[in-house]
């Protein structure tokens, strides 16, 4: 039940791009098509439970033990993000050419996506469990696509509208964005936090 | 009686009242008739008269070329003055064969009775067809041989007559079934006969129970004969509905009525056939209605084929108070016309003069994605996407979108509240989508 | 009779009669009776308060329409709908220059940036009023009771927060605290069922909103009949949700829509900070309309045996 | 162009935050107050400048298939120096910004002027492009602080504008205020200028 709260708290309260800004990024920049949206948001999410368990294992195995997290969380924890990453792409395009195609593109983008170190660094704040900081990385993720998805969805519709010269492209979105995190507010006191 | 219809669709005012009850008469005889040499869908025909020519009523003036198309022959007795392009309705010009009629309607020797029914092959019946000029009479006048020899794999089990004259303000078929059931039933149990099928269906809206009945009465103890009472709703006379509404078969997406073991043809067309089988007279006349708010007396009448939309609109009277506009066909589909100095031809179901009142023209506004588009659409198409991506010239969204099935019916432009012109802009996309496809085969 | 000015223009030549002004006209006189009884129960400050929603409604859209220099079509009806809707939504001890601010946002923020009527895919009014009640809390949710004027407490914030309940009685006919227009559950629902019976609106939205509350009330222990009467459901199922502008355009996608937007509501209810959810909600469900009418699309003739 | 231009491109015509749109993350979650768009901006500057030196410097050094890499271990290195050093001298401002400032390091504006800039100029250049960078992003974050902080709190840097009676508007120090804020800005920056402002941070 707990965990079930923190993932719906991740999603809907607590979400990443509304909430918390991270990931503003790719949140603006790969909301054009909603299916292209939809697949980053796999991708991320994906990304984000993997380094969730990969940076608490380094985190409690490594830094903790031998006393660098202070000084050398930052470094290892992207250092680990990129080689994931890198690992992930690896993986897919020998396993899946198929996901590797429509996920592919994502994954150099991802690593500097700054959702995925501020889960990490989050997380290891927070000093979540494995099982905890794997549930904290899923929901951040799925709160990412639902995000992603649904301004992805916005703009497309928009797409055509007359909208005032000044507010075409960036402003538009941000503005849809303010909405949108307006929306999300009402979610606020669902879950104490 | 079971009400039988299909999905979407709407519900223009019907407007027929200020003719639904008069009944046929002769036109006035004109005296002089332009009949163009294509009045159907495919290839045009070759006149086969000169100018100084003497022809007789029923006389063959334009030779068929290709399966796909028709003879036509004269309407009248009478000297050939000119063959020239003229203005028809379709709005572009084409070789017409002008007749000065000598007003004696001398009838020409082939005009004679090829014989009883039962006597008579499917190839027989097929022929008289083709060679009497007949084509669909609802208005898209596509050749009727050409749907009664659907290739043999179909399996056409059910022959359909479209009596259900969904067009608001049209009452010719209403007036024919009333008046001359009997050819209407002769002419099916003919296309029956000729496509060895044993169902045939008259199709008629319950806003004619007049014309259900007197139908019914005409059908009775012919076997295989049912007369269906359609809900009345705009389109149901599109085949596509018609289908639907009668057998719960759907055509497939781009194919044809075959495909769904299906031919469908018009009442008309029916007593056509039935006429050009008893009498011998090929497709020279038809009803057609003339009404609207802007004539002075509305009538149905019988028209020789080439007579002048200004003549027919003199005979009933003239323009009554200012006409906005002048409409060949019925007002959901029908074609508006600029000059009134046009021949009736095969596919003229309707001479509509509206007014001002009856138009509402208004200037489009903004879409406010009230969805009645997409419920009236009796497709289940998207109109309000499909406009949007056919005035961007998206087509492969368009074409994704199901451009392509869009009968365009007109439910979907009626309907809007922001008065905006779905159809035009789709059937614009439509036909640049099919361009592209051609460009692409070839 | 010779003629020369025909017009010739592409079929069908004749339209129906109802036009963008008749939908709006007819979601104004159904929203009347709402109206009327907020000014019977609160007087001359909830007359203020509507007429200076909508004034600024108006107001903010003619100038933005100037300065954008397109046409001012402001007798559409459509800011005077969203002045009065934002204008029902507040709290009657509401100052009036927040109701000013409520519609400006509505106006600007929620319709004219996107390109004005038709083009926003939130709902204005609900746009303005998310704006109020999370810029100034306070003021939003301080109700006054309609019989004496003193200060008291919405009937779902009373449930909420002291477990006190209303009488079904009271909640329908109106002489509880709450928004200007939430009162009267039945006077709501008068003019919803109005918009249905002329065809304004659909009753998928609406009922499927209606029911996913009832029931959902009924499956968590919730009372059904309270949290259908209370709040601003009747208002926001009947008049905001069917928005048509930003509700899908569909069937299949305003069930969804309603359904949506009924579960939020009853979660928001029961588990959320806030007493009442269906602004929220509503704005939520906006938010992923896009996405249902992408794929809650109707079945198209002859498709299936297509190959 | 001459070296000056490498400064002022910074602050207004190649401005990150009004014309370029990148490091929204900072930009949105810590400007609801000024002091904290003041501090944010200006580590993100001593960041951006130290990063781009060193890469100017060792340019040549690093093998260009692993230079995303290293550039990223310099910047994680010096926005850990600057992490320790707010928390040494400015503790409160350290916690205020507490996650944005490891997330520094993920920060497109560094990388993208690394990448597409110091990694092809020398040290001189680099230091003005990351000084006019640094500087535009700071008054950027300031300015956004600033407005957020008069509407949502009523004061600025933390000093009351309008006494007690003022009723904030309290939108503006929450999430919507700040999509809102810089939607508005940018659009109103738009209204004014020949080019619009383009999202280049995801390319």
């Amino acid at each position: 039940m707990e965990l079930l709260l923190l993932f719906i708290s991740q999603v809907l309260v607590n979400n990443f791009v509304l909430a918390r800004f991270l990931g503003i990024c790719p949140f603006l920049g790969v909301s054009k098509r909603t299916e292209v949206a939809f697949s980053m948001g796999l991708a991320t999410t994906f990304v984000m439970t993997l380094s969730a368990i990969a940076t608490w294992l380094v985190q409690n195995f490594i830094l903790i033990p031998f006393g660098m997290q202070r000084f050398l969380q930052y470094v290892a924890f992207i250092l680990i993000i990129a080689s994931l990453v890198q690992f992930v792409e690896m993986f897919l395009k020998k396993t899946s050419p198929t996901l590797y195609q429509s996920l592919g593109i994502f994954l150099p983008l991802i690593t500097t996506n700054c959702a995925i170190l501020g889960l990490a660094l989050l997380a290891a704040l927070n000093e979540y469990s494995l099982i905890q900081s794997t549930i904290f990385g899923f929901g951040a993720g799925v709160g990412f696509t639902l995000a992603i998805t649904a301004m992805a969805g916005i703009r497309e519709h928009i797409e055509f509208s007359d909208i005032p010269a000044a507010f075409k492209g960036v402003p538009i979105t941000l503005v849809t964005a303010a909405i949108m995190a307006m929306a999300f507010l009402g979610f606020s006191g669902l879950i104490p936090m | 009686m079971k009400k039988l219809t299909f999905k979407g669709g709407t519900h223009p005012p019907h407007s027929k009242k200020a003719t639904e009850k008069l009944a046929l008469e002769k036109a006035n005889a004109p005296k002089i008739v332009v009949i163009p040499m294509q009045q159907h869908i495919g290839a045009p025909c070759d006149p086969i008269v000169a100018v100084g020519d003497e022809v007789k009523v029923g006389q063959k003036i334009g030779e068929a070329k290709g399966f796909v198309s028709v003879p036509v022959h004269s309407s009248v007795s009478g000297k050939v003055t000119a063959i020239e392009p003229r203005l028809y309705s379709g709005g572009t010009k084409v070789t017409c064969v002008v007749i000065e009629s000598d007003m004696q309607d001398t009838i020409h020797e082939s005009v004679t009775s090829k014989g009883s029914l039962e006597a008579l092959s499917a190839d027989d019946i097929k022929n008289i067809i083709k060679e009497a000029g007949i084509v669909g009479m609802g208005g898209a006048a596509f050749p009727t041989h050409v749907k009664l020899a659907p290739p043999p794999e179909k399996n056409v089990d059910t022959v359909i007559l479209n009596g259900a004259e969904c067009e608001p303000y049209l009452t010719a078929d209403h007036r024919l079934m009333l008046e001359n059931p009997e050819d209407v039933v002769y002419g099916l149990q003919a296309f029956m006969k000729a496509l060895n099928v044993s169902k045939g269906y008259i199709g008629i809206e319950d806003n004619k129970m007049d014309a259900i009945e007197a139908m019914e009465k005409a059908a009775q103890g012919k076997e295989g004969i049912e007369v269906v009472a359609l809900h009345a709703k705009y389109p149901q006379g599109a085949e596509k509905q018609l289908i639907y509404a009668c057998t719960k078969r759907e055509v497939p997406s781009g194919g044809l009525p075959a495909d769904a073991r299906v031919v469908v043809n018009n009442v008309g067309t029916a007593a056509a056939v039935a006429k050009a089988i008893k009498t011998g007279m090929p497709l020279v006349e038809r009803i057609v209605t003339i009404t609207g708010e802007g004539i002075s007396n509305p009538k149905n009448l019988f028209v020789k084929i080439g007579t002048s939309f200004r003549e027919v609109i003199e005979q009933c009277g003239g323009f009554k108070g200012n006409p906005q506009k002048i409409i060949a066909g019925g007002p959901m589909m029908g074609i508006a016309q600029f000059n009134i100095d046009i021949p009736v031809i095969k596919g003229t179901s309707g001479i509509l003069t509206l007014s001002e009142n009856e138009l509402q023209l208004s200037d489009p506004l903004a879409c406010i994605k009230c969805g009645r588009c997409i419920e009236v659409c009796p497709i289940g198409l998207l109109p309000t996407k499909l406009e949007s991506f056919s005035s961007r010239n998206m087509l492969m969204e368009a074409e994704n979108y199901h451009v392509l099935d869009c009968i365009e019916c007109g439910s979907c432009s009626f309907i809007c509240p922001a008065k905006r012109r779905l159809v035009e802009s789709i059937r614009l996309g439509k036909a640049q989508v099919m361009a592209e496809k051609r460009k692409a085969k070839a | 009779m010779e003629h020369g000015n025909l017009v010739v223009s592409s079929s069908p030549h004749i339209r129906s009669k109802e036009s963008v002004n008749s939908i709006m006209y007819n979601v104004i006189i159904a929203l009347l009776p709402a109206t009327v009884a907020a000014i019977y129960f609160f007087r001359l400050r909830a007359f203020l308060l509507i007429a200076v929603s909508i004034i600024a409604a108006i107001a903010a859209e003619a100038i933005i329409l100037k300065i954008r220099k397109k046409p001012i079509a402001i007798n559409d009806g459509s800011a005077i709908i969203t002045g009065l809707l934002l204008a029902l939504t507040i709290s009657p001890a509401m100052p009036l220059w927040m109701a000013v601010v409520g519609s400006v946002v509505s106006i600007g923020i929620g319709k004219q940036v996107y390109g004005g009527l038709g083009s926003n895919p939130f709902n204005p009014a609900l746009v303005g009023r998310a704006f109020l009640i999370i810029t100034f809390p306070v003021q939003m949710t301080t109700w006054i009771n309609p019989i004496d004027g003193l200060a008291t407490a919405t009937p779902l914030g009373l449930q909420k927060m002291e477990g006190i309940g209303t009488g079904y009685l009271e909640l329908l006919l109106g002489n509880v605290g709450g928004s200007l227009g939430e009162t009267s559950a039945l006077l709501l629902l008068i003019g919803g069922l109005y918009l249905i019976y002329k065809g304004i609106i659909r009753w998928y939205i609406p009922v499927s909103y209606l029911g996913t509350v009832a029931a959902m009330s009924l499956i968590l222990g919730s009372d059904p009949i309270f949290q259908l009467l209370s709040g601003g459901l009747m208002l926001g199922a009947f008049f905001m949700a069917t928005d048509m502008v930003t509700s899908p355009v569909t069937k299949k996608g305003q069930l969804i829509f309603g359904i949506g937007a009924g579960l939020i509501t009853i979660i928001v209810r029961l588990y959320g900070g806030y007493p009442e959810g269906v602004l929220f909600s509503i704005l939520l469900m906006n938010i992923f309309t896009p996405i249902i009418d992408k794929y809650a699309m109707p079945k198209i003739y002859g498709e299936v045996k297509s190959k | 162009m001459g070296a000056t231009y490498e400064f002022y491109k910074g602050l207004w015509k190649e401005n990150p935050v009004f014309r370029m749109v990148m490091g929204m993350c900072p930009t949105l979650a810590v400007t609801n107050a000024a002091i904290n768009g003041v501090a944010m901006g200006l580590a993100t500057a001593f960041v951006l400048v130290c990063s781009n030196i060193v890469v100017a410097l060792i340019k040549t050094l690093i093998p260009s298939k692993v230079r995303i890499p290293a550039y990223v271990i310099i910047i994680a290195t010096f926005v850990t120096i600057a992490d320790l050093i707010l928390a040494a001298y400015f503790p409160d401002i350290q916690k205020v910004l507490g996650l944005f400032i490891p997330l520094i390091v993920v920060n497109c504006v560094i990388l993208a002027r690394a990448e597409a800039f110091a990694s092809k100029s020398n040290v001189r250049l680099s230091i003005l492009d990351a000084l006019g960078m640094g500087i535009g992003f700071t008054w950027a974050l300031t300015l956004l602080g600033i407005i957020r902080e008069i509407l949502g709190m009523g004061s600025i840097f933390g000093i009351s504008l309008f006494g007690e009676g003022y009723i904030s508007w309290i939108i503006f120090i929450l999430p919507p205020g700040a999509f809102l804020t810089l939607g508005l800005l940018i659009a109103f920056f738009n209204a004014f200028s020949k080019n619009k402002a383009e999202d280049s941070c995801c390319h």
